[in-house]
């Protein structure tokens, strides 16, 4: 199996999870959606690692995953934050500020 | 002392008078100090006239013309004014006539102007204005005749409009400027085209290379010398640049005959003179001269038929007069030219002092049809106006008389086309005849109208209200006006004394150049016009047949308007208006030259200061580049903003379609 | 032996600045101090300067930022000198004219004469600039006080946006002048190869390509026509004149529109002659509508302020016509006419605040008239400034038509021609605001009162100066010729001999 | 020809989680989709020779992090996703149709390269490669920086979560009045009961109709800013 | 010892601890800010912690100035460039988010964010934060790169949520989070397209593999594409600057100080790192993209500016429009582009301080929060504060005798002398219509009528739990002291430019371009 097709579908997931976070409304869902979007990058990393017979990007593909980690414990801190402000959990609701 | 010192002095009594005058502002309204000090200034600067003429006759004909320069005025790149006069006898003439006829004039009116509030004032002026006229009779350049040109301007402005609280003299003389200014131009760009090749502004100098410039650039110099006429015309008030020398009229009668008749008027014909070496390298332009002159001394003679304003009536006489000056000058007639000037210094000066004198009688009414009778209670002044309309009207022996016909007889010497203007000259001086002797007639004739009766009773007539000749409206008496304290000839001594000079003057103003007789003045401006190409030997025949007819013309129109207006009571005049109501009414109507300046010239101007004031302003400077551009970018900013939804979506699509159009370029790159 | 340039430039608005901190009304003396003592060294300048040296003379010249190649050079030479000379004596009066009037309390007050002070030095320092970036440098920044005057002291309710129209108009033109200046060095430093350089005379040794210098000379000509303003760049003036006090704005009016001029002159016509010649009678026309659009303007508006604004635009339209005829008479004329135009429009403006002040406030012409005969010594004052405004022949002004004039006929005939109808229309507007504001019937609510002494104070020497002027222009003429005529030069050889290529082509 | 059939199988795998994800309305099934997404991916790691990877995949992804969010989707109540077309510009269709573009041109950079290896099926590797001494070393030698900030990062967004779940803020200022506490009392609604947890209340619901009681005892009352800040919201 | 080790382990990677000194102050700083943060005592924390936080700001100054001139790669393994590289530009970056640094502890220093989220955490998260973007400035590796990226950003999503009993504050981090996660993974994604072009994570190892074709191959162009949109994203470039209104708007004051000056800095840090060393060879595929995305910056930074009342959105969309022109610097791919952009970049630093400082300190005086009307009249109330904000407006507008005009002519000179003169020109034009809003602070400070604070504080200031800060107060001496010092530096590098000069033109050395 070509490297190749490791990549069509990272950049399908990729694809994916850009969709989502366009159409979700619900902050916790767009999350995951970031989670696609990173996982796809994690995919693509691990596959070029396996073309260049490096570890470079696997060792990045960690990291990533530490970052991923990350965003998910702000972004659910966050989350959790607003829902104990009773604002409403929608990303469409929040909108303040604008202009 | 030498001719120049002498004219450099002659120059400074006025500008002097003037300074002290405008200083001397705050003395009281009875005082006539100011008056006297401007008379002073004028007699000195007549004194330094006469010290400069005899000087000048001291020296060889040869070095009769001289350059006296003061300091570099503006000597830079292509240019070189200097302040510097010259002296030479034409100048030194008008330099005479100029100061002489202007100590006179204000001699009468430090009477005539007593009861005015703005004596001082008035005095500056007229002292500014003497200064000015003789900076350019002496100017030495292109740039001080310039200089001197538009300083009458300013002067004769300022005493039009000397009554200023008067709309129709602000306007009036607004009008003089402006028309003033664009004999201005016409001058400085004549003055380029010459300019251009001979590289220097100096009148000798550039008269030394006119033969060469008539050779090699005639139609540079064509062009500069109608440029040139156009300053003379402006000035001169020949047509079509006229129209501000009637309403002119708004002034001063003093400032009348002194700027208006005398001598700024006359500019026009100094200056053709003064550049004759070049006109006669331009046969095209001294030709246009000639022929703008005879018409405007028909046209103006012509409305000079028909006017009833008695200033005006003498205005369009000086047109017309003026016209035979300028029609002599331009056909190398200049010895008779520079003649007439001075013999119609005198005798037209001397008519509007007299029609002065009248006006005062009549409350500051003008209006030839509301005078009547006033020969028993003003002699002084019929005697000086009659003097006035025979020389005039060119009744031998009076000055008029030989001046006019010399300039005729020249006509008639060149022959050719020329005839045409010597038989229109004689027309035109035969109507001067009829309408000069019109106002003689209905002015002093016939039945004392009230005004008459009050003076022939002792005193003055005065208006219950003073009005506005022109309009009918209030005076505002704050600034003066020919107001409540009017002074007639016979009852002032000053008045009667300019009157009287002036009187003789004109009777035996013709001594200079009496045909057969004498050669004074012809010798006297020879060394000017030594060099001219022009030179005329009339035969005796045309000379005693232009006599004779001029003679028999002058007293032909003179026994009209007494048969008409003097024993007639004017009814013929009326039928003949009847009969010929086209003509007339062009008459009045000034030949619709106001009408036609108004439609080509003043209409798109103020239109154009409408459009742009209305319109363009708002619409092109605010609306486009203005309103235009803000709007660009006030709808790029609401454009902005609303694409600020707030969503987080839509800032997540704008990203992502950002991205993608950099991925798009990316991959067009490769 | 001559005093360093720094001093004289940075004297005014150091001496505002310690005024700023002392208290009470020394700011106002100070500010006055500062001002009289520039104006005695332009004086002693004058004097002082040696017709024979060709170039610039007491030059002070520092690398301010050698990283961008800037200089921080200074300099004077027939051209700039007796501009300076006239910021000098303009600031001067004004300053004592300003120092009449309370402008606010406490620290208002004292800011006023501070932000007046700047904007002289600013001036100063954009004249005797020889260095491209420096010019730009006081060139913008001479209008950030009158933004703040402006501003600050304008009519209540339309100040903010008038001030902002005035600045962000005058700015767009500004910086697209940057952008080409900075154009301007790094081309020519890439073409000699030498090391960056903004200075002038480093400039005019490289020459650019005609196509470079075409855009250039747009962006300059935006910059400097916009700020003088000219026809049809002009709709910021109308907002900004009646916004502006009076004493500032006879400044304004009188020096800094000439600075956009002389910039002509000092930079665009020596640096980019192709271009110049490429687009003279672009310019030209440009000129022709100003002059006659202005005019017609002037003549129609009976707000004060903009009869003088629009003559100020009429006038720089015969300035721009000088300089663009390309040759030394033009340039000449257009450099004594700048300095004419000052002084005579300065007076214009005292004048106007003197008859508003006795027509009950109004600047309107059709409250005024009439004061004459109360106030001669007023109306004969206003009298010579008319006159000098419309450049009566024996004015000053009149010599530097006369040499404008000159130049444009000598480009073009039916050019001169037109632009001589711009003449007759100054006449028209002169007079009639002559006549409707001290003449005829007097207004409804003017109270006619003779000038103050220390009204005099303010307008006396400025008339004296036109009269100055109008006696011996030679003063000036003959120290500017040999400069002035230099920097006309390059363009001018180019259209007397047009480049052969363009010949071999046609 | 056995890795091109796993390969398929995961890689199914991979798109229907995700499809899951971004598809399925209640982001409890959403969660459980990503799990799905993640073992299979896992899976793929493991096809391209990265054990460790896959272990840590599985291990911190699936386990960890999964459970993270299956606490806060509970804590937050798995409300279905409203049906109704959002406020906000709602052009889903124009959402996908970006996405699909997005697509089309990241699959032409990765069919149009022309990488020497991308076709093939990668370097020839050493016996070891992906396995956790591999990637230890590397982390301990080349990617020790990168090793260690994660350390910092990861304590940073810890301490960055207290500070925004903690539940009692950090004012302890004079001035404020603090609500007193109640005990023994039912916990404000809104504030993570097991019975909000697992469903049984709306707190959104309960929120509402507890508004009105609250807002005197409350310090500040919710939502109090809005209405207050509004006469000085600047027009836009 | 340490040779001993050395020996011992002849893979440990070569950690050059002088250099890394600066990072590793902020990193440590940030640890003992955090456990300093759990005393009890209310004088350690609400005092001590700043103080530390401070301490911690002028120590990496302090150690940068020592290590000032130097030029070396940091924790180098074999066979590997080192993830870090410590030069003048890193430094530079380092001084300026450290200034930046201290103005925001200065101005949080009786604000109430720090109280709402703790002070310990609240500054340890400014330090980390502050740690990333040294970190992203220095490094040298596509990992390095990303981690601090995320190093920076993860505690700025914290940060700008902060004071969480504001909605708007909440809005702002959760706006920023998901948004600025999205970038983090475009930017990923396309690190992983380079890599996989490149073979190599190190910059050096991609610029040697990016010769030739494979530098036009379409996957390592879309990675390139891919990475520009993540850092402009973090740049705020348009139209992937949707963000920073919003997120300036609603975060706390000092945070978005913060994020306005230092996280520009250290994007731009990267920026110039990677686009102009690592992708060098590139450089003619991303240049007139990177300069059309600019132009668009410019434009709709400025425009979006234009009717903005709220001071702070107002700097938000004029941070965009600075960005456009920051990034010319780095499209010209030259010496004198970086010089441009760090003396910017600096200059920017000043400008925003200042401005950020006054509306600090008009949203204490005032009930009016940073609305424009805050301003109003206080040229005459409160001129040390009018005078640093109107020295900030013109500067940014880039008036003469500001420090502002001086950059904007050495940005404009480096576009130019770059082939990319239209740039310029679309610089100005940004300029012109940036005029428009910066001139009506100034106007609302000078030129309006009643100050503003005659509105009676009491009766509408914004309750103080809801809203922002405590109203009514007059601002702390340390607020009027920035405003007034970064005032004056405005003021002193616009008519002395030299000594930033050159620490800009040593930065801009630091990268070995011509």
């Amino acid at each position: 199996m070509s490297i190749t097709w490791y990549l069509c579908l990272s950049a399908l997931v990729f694809s994916l999870g850009a969709a989502g976070v366009l159409t979700r409304r619900n902050p916790l869902v767009v999350l995951l959606c970031l989670e696609l979007m990173l996982n796809a990058g994690n995919l693509a990393l691990v596959a070029f690692s396996r073309m260049w017979g490096n570890g470079d990007g696997q060792v990045f593909a960690i990291i990533v995953m530490v970052v991923a980690a990350c965003e998910v414990a702000i972004g659910l801190g966050l989350v959790v934050a607003i829902f104990r402000r009773r604002l409403p959990v929608d990303v469409d609701e929040l909108r303040e500020l604008h202009g | 002392m030498s001719p120049t010192t002498a004219a450099w002095l002659a120059l400074a009594f006025p500008l002097a008078g003037t300074i002290i005058n405008a200083l001397l502002y705050r003395t009281g309204r009875t005082s006539r100090l100011t008056g006297y000090v401007g008379t002073a200034a004028l007699a000195l600067s007549f004194a330094f006239a006469i010290v400069a003429f005899l000087s000048l006759q001291g020296r060889d004909p040869e070095h009769r013309q001289i350059v006296s320069t003061l300091y570099d005025y503006a000597v830079t790149g292509s240019i070189d004014a200097r302040m510097a006069i010259l002296v030479d006898p034409l100048s030194v003439l008008m330099l005479l006539v100029v100061t002489g006829v202007s100590m006179l004039i204000h001699l009468y009116s430090v009477a005539y102007m007593g009861g005015d509030r703005g004596y001082a004032r008035f005095f500056a002026y007229l002292n500014f204005f003497v200064f000015s006229m003789l900076l350019l009779v002496l100017a030495s350049n292109f740039v001080l005749l310039v200089i001197g040109w538009a300083f009458v301007t300013a002067a004769s402005t300022l005493l039009i409009s000397f009554w200023y609280r008067r709309q129709t003299a602000t306007r009036a003389g607004v009008k003089s400027f402006v028309i003033n200014v664009l004999g201005d131009i016409g001058i400085i760009l004549g003055t380029f085209f010459i300019l251009r090749h001979t590289g220097t502004l100096d009148f000798l100098g550039t008269f030394a290379q006119a033969q060469e410039l008539g050779a090699q650039h005639q139609a540079d110099l064509t062009a500069g010398l109608i440029l040139l006429l156009v300053g003379a015309f402006a000035k001169s008030a020949q047509i079509p640049l006229h129209t501000w020398l009637p309403d002119a009229m708004e002034g001063p009668t003093p400032v009348s005959a002194l700027i208006h008749a005398a001598t700024m008027v006359t500019a026009g014909v100094y200056l053709i003179a003064r550049m004759h070496p070049l006109f006669e390298q331009s046969a095209t332009a001294a030709n246009v001269g000639a022929i703008v002159g005879v018409v405007t001394l028909l046209v103006a003679a012509t409305i000079g038929l028909v006017v009833t304003d008695l200033k005006r009536i003498i205005a369009y006489s000086t047109m017309s007069q003026i016209g035979y000056m300028i029609m002599a000058v331009s056909t190398g007639a200049y010895v008779a030219g520079m003649f007439h000037l001075m013999t119609h210094a005198f005798f037209k000066a001397l008519l509007f002092m007299a029609a002065g004198s009248v006006i005062s009688a009549m409350g500051g009414e003008q209006n030839l049809d509301r005078m009547r009778g006033f020969r028993k209670a003003m002699p002084f002044t019929y005697g000086c106006f009659v003097i006035g309309g025979l020389a005039l009207a060119g009744i031998p022996p009076f000055s008029g008389f030989f001046s006019k016909d010399e300039i005729l007889l020249v006509q008639a010497q060149i022959g050719g086309w020329h005839w045409i203007l010597y038989v229109v000259g004689y027309l035109a001086a035969f109507l001067t005849a009829i309408y000069t002797w019109r106002m003689i007639f209905r002015a002093f004739w016939g039945e004392p109208n009230e005004q008459a009766r009050e003076l022939e009773h002792g005193h003055l007539w005065h208006a219950p209200q003073p009005t506005n000749p022109a309009t009918g409206e209030v005076e505002d008496t704050d600034v003066g006006f020919p107001g409540p304290e009017h002074h007639i000839a016979e009852r002032e001594g000053p008045m009667k004394l300019a009157m009287g000079t002036l009187a003789f003057l004109a009777t035996i103003g013709g001594i200079v150049l009496i045909p057969k007789t004498t050669t004074w003045l012809d010798d006297f401006l020879e060394p000017t016009f030594a060099n001219s190409s022009v030179v005329h030997h009339a035969s005796n025949g045309k000379l005693w047949l232009g006599l004779a007819l001029g003679a028999a013309l002058g007293l032909a129109g003179i026994f009209i308007a007494y048969k008409i207006w003097a024993t007639g009571d004017g009814r013929a005049a009326l039928h003949l208006r009847e009969r010929l109501a086209g003509v007339h009414r062009l008459f009045v109507n000034k030949w619709y030259f106001d009408e036609i300046i108004g439609w080509l010239i003043v209409r798109p101007a103020s239109w154009f200061g409408r459009f742009a004031q209305q319109t363009f302003e708002r619409i092109v400077v605010n609306g486009v580049f203005v309103g235009g551009s803000t709007g660009v970018v006030r709808a790029g900013s609401a454009a902005v903003r609303a694409l600020q939804s707030g969503f987080l979506r839509a800032y997540a699509a704008l990203l992502l379609v950002g991205a993608a159009a950099v991925i798009l370029y990316f991959l067009l790159q490769s | 032996m001559s005093l360093p340039l720094s001093i004289p430039l940075w004297l005014p608005v150091a001496a505002a600045f310690a005024g700023l901190l002392l208290p009470g009304v020394a700011t106002r003396a100070l500010t006055i101090l500062g001002a009289a003592l520039t104006f005695v060294w332009s004086l002693w300048a004058i004097a002082d300067f040696d017709r024979a040296v060709h170039g610039l003379q007491n030059v002070t010249d520092e690398l301010w930022i050698s990283q961008l190649g800037i200089h921080y050079k200074l300099g004077i030479d027939g051209l700039n000198l007796f501009l300076i000379a006239l910021t000098a004596f303009l600031w001067l009066i004004c300053a004592i004219w300003a120092a009449r009037k309370a402008w606010g309390t406490g620290h208002k007050d004292k800011l006023f004469f501070f932000f007046f002070a700047l904007a002289e030095s600013a001036v100063l320092g954009a004249l005797m600039a020889q260095d491209l970036a420096l010019f730009i440098l006081f060139f913008d920044l001479m209008l950030i006080p009158f933004l703040f005057i402006g501003g600050i002291w304008g009519p209540e309710g339309t100040r903010v946006p008038a001030m902002l129209k005035l600045f962000i108009y005058t700015l767009v033109g500004s910086l697209l002048m940057l952008a080409a200046a900075i154009a301007t060095g790094v081309m020519a430093a890439d073409q000699s190869g030498g090391a960056l350089s903004f200075a002038l005379s480093d400039l005019r040794q490289n020459v650019l390509p005609k196509g470079s210098q075409d855009w250039i000379f747009l962006f300059f000509a935006a910059a400097f026509l916009v700020k003088m303003p000219m026809f049809p760049l002009h709709g910021w003036m109308p907002d900004g004149y009646r916004t502006i006090p009076l004493p500032a704005l006879a400044v304004f009016s009188g020096v800094l529109s000439k600075v956009a001029a002389y910039g002509f002159l000092r930079i665009v016509v020596s640096l980019y002659p192709d271009a110049s010649v490429h687009f003279q009678d672009l310019m030209l026309i440009l000129a022709l509508c100003s002059i006659l659009y202005g005019s017609a303007m002037a003549f129609t508006t009976t707000e004060t302020r903009l009869i003088l604004g629009y003559s100020s635009v009429a006038q720089l339209g015969f300035i721009v016509l000088g300089v663009f005829a390309l040759n030394g008479d033009g340039a000449q004329g257009a450099i004594f006419q700048m300095i004419n135009h000052g002084l005579v429009v300065a007076p214009a403006f005292v004048v106007v605040a003197y008859l508003a002040g006795r027509a009950g406030g109004s600047e309107d012409l059709r409250d005024m008239g009439g004061i004459a005969f109360r106030a001669p010594v007023l109306a004969a004052l206003f009298l010579i400034v008319t006159f000098a405004t419309l450049a009566m022949p024996g004015s000053a002004n009149f010599a530097g038509e006369f040499l404008i004039l000159l130049g444009a006929f000598q480009h073009s005939i039916a050019i001169a021609a037109i632009a001589s109808i711009g003449v007759i229309l100054a006449s028209v507007y002169a007079l009639r605001f002559f006549v409707r504001a001290v003449q005829n019937r007097v207004g409804p609510e003017v109270a006619s009162r003779e000038l103050s002494l220390t009204e005099g104070l303010v307008l006396v020497p400025l008339v004296g100066m036109i009269l100055f002027f109008a006696v011996y222009p030679q003063l000036a003429l003959h120290r500017g010729e040999a400069t002035i005529t230099r920097s006309v030069q390059p363009a001018a050889a180019l259209i007397d001999a047009p480049p052969a290529t363009e010949a071999s082509a046609k | 020809m056995l890795r091109d059939i796993f390969f398929f199988l995961f890689a199914i795998g991979v798109l229907s989680g995700a499809m899951g994800v971004v598809v399925l309305r209640n982001p409890f099934y959403a969660v459980l989709s990503l799990v799905v997404h993640l073992l299979s991916l896992a899976l793929l790691f493991l096809l391209l020779q990265a054990q460790f990877l896959a272990a840590a995949q599985v291990i911190v992804y699936a386990g960890a992090v999964i459970v993270l969010y299956v606490f806060v989707v509970a804590y937050v109540g798995s409300s279905v996703e409203p049906i109704r077309a959002s406020a906000g510009p709602g052009l889903r269709a124009l959402s996908v149709l970006f996405a699909t573009a997005l697509a089309v041109e990241l699959l032409i950079a990765v069919v149009g390269s022309t990488l020497a290896g991308i076709d093939g099926d990668g370097e020839k590797i050493l016996f070891g490669f992906g396995t956790p001494s591999f990637i230890g070393e590397l982390l301990l030698t080349r990617f020790l920086f990168p090793f260690e900030l994660a350390t910092i990062l990861l304590l940073m967004a810890a301490v960055g979560a207290v500070v925004l779940a903690r539940r009692r803020g950090g004012i302890d200022g004079a001035g404020d009045v603090l609500a007193p506490l109640q005990f023994g009392l039912r916990p404000p609604p809104g504030t993570g009961t097991m019975k909000e947890g697992v469903g049984d209340i709306n707190p959104t619901a309960e929120l509402s109709r507890s508004r009105e009681q609250e807002a005197p005892v409350a310090a500040v009352a919710p939502r109090a800013e809005t209405a207050q800040l509004d006469p000085q919201e600047p027009s836009r | 010892m340490p040779s001993l080790l050395a020996a011992a382990h002849p893979l440990t990677p070569d950690i050059g601890w002088a250099g890394f000194s600066p990072i590793l102050a902020l990193l440590a700083g940030g640890l003992v800010c955090l456990l300093t943060g759990l005393l009890r005592s209310r004088l350690v924390r609400e005092q001590l912690v700043p103080l530390l936080a401070l301490a911690t700001f002028g120590a990496a100054i302090g150690l940068g100035i020592w290590q000032w001139g130097e030029a070396k790669d940091l924790f180098v393994a074999k066979g590997s460039q080192g993830a870090l590289r410590l030069d003048d530009l890193t430094l530079m970056i380092t001084f300026i988010v450290s200034v930046a640094g201290i103005g925001t502890v200065l101005l949080s220093w009786r604000a109430l964010a720090p109280r709402e989220a703790a002070h310990g955490e609240y500054y340890a998260l400014l330090l980390s934060s502050s740690a990333g973007m040294v970190v992203l400035a220095a490094a040298q590796n596509l990992v390095t790169l990303f981690l601090g990226l995320e190093l920076l950003s993860i505690p700025l999503y914290v940060l700008c949520a902060s004071e969480m009993r504001r909605e708007r504050s909440l809005e702002s981090g959760l706006k920023y989070l998901i948004i600025g996660s999205v970038g983090s993974a475009t930017m990923l994604y396309g690190l992983a397209f380079i890599y996989g072009g490149a073979g190599d994570t190190d910059f050096n190892g991609i610029a040697a593999a990016l010769k030739g074709a494979t530098a036009h191959d379409a996957l390592v162009l879309t990675g390139i594409g891919l990475t520009i949109v993540g850092l402009a994203f973090k740049a705020s470039v348009a139209p992937f600057h949707q963000w920073t209104p919003d997120v300036y708007e609603g975060a706390p004051t000092p945070i978005t100080t913060f994020m306005a000056v230092a996280t520009k800095a250290a994007a731009f840090g990267v920026l110039l790192r990677l686009m102009d060393v690592a992708l060098i060879d590139a450089q003619p595929d991303w240049a007139p993209a990177l300069a059309t995305l600019a132009a668009v910056t410019i434009i709709v930074g400025n425009i979006g500016a234009l009717t903005q009342s709220s001071m702070k959105r107002l700097l938000a969309w004029s941070g965009v429009a600075q960005a456009g022109y920051l990034l010319a610097g780095v499209i010209v791919g030259s010496k004198l582009g970086v010089q441009a952009t760090v003396f910017y970049l600096a200059v920017y630093l000043l400008m925003n301080l200042a401005a950020f400082a006054v509306i600090v300190a008009r949203e204490r005086e005032t009930g009016l929060g940073d609305d424009i009307g805050a301003l109003a009249g206080i040229g005459y109330e409160r001129p040390a504060l009018a005078w640093p904000l109107t020295l900030a407006m013109l500067g940014l507008a880039g008036m003469p005798a500001t420090a502002g005009f001086i950059g904007k002519f050495f940005l404009i000179e480096a576009a130019v002398d770059g082939s990319y003169t239209w740039l310029g020109v679309v610089i100005v034009i940004g300029s012109m219509i940036s005029l428009g809003y910066y001139l009506r602070v100034v106007a609302a400070m000078w030129m309006g009528g009643r100050a503003a604070t005659a509105v009676e504080p009491s009766a509408t200031a914004t309750p103080r739990l809801a809203g922002a800060d405590p109203a009514g107060e007059r601002a702390g001496f340390e607020v009027v002291a920035v405003a007034v010092l970064a005032g004056a530096a405005t003021l002193f590098f616009g008519v002395l430019p030299g000594p930033l000069m050159t620490l800009a033109e040593d930065a801009g050395r630091a990268l070995g371009l011509l």
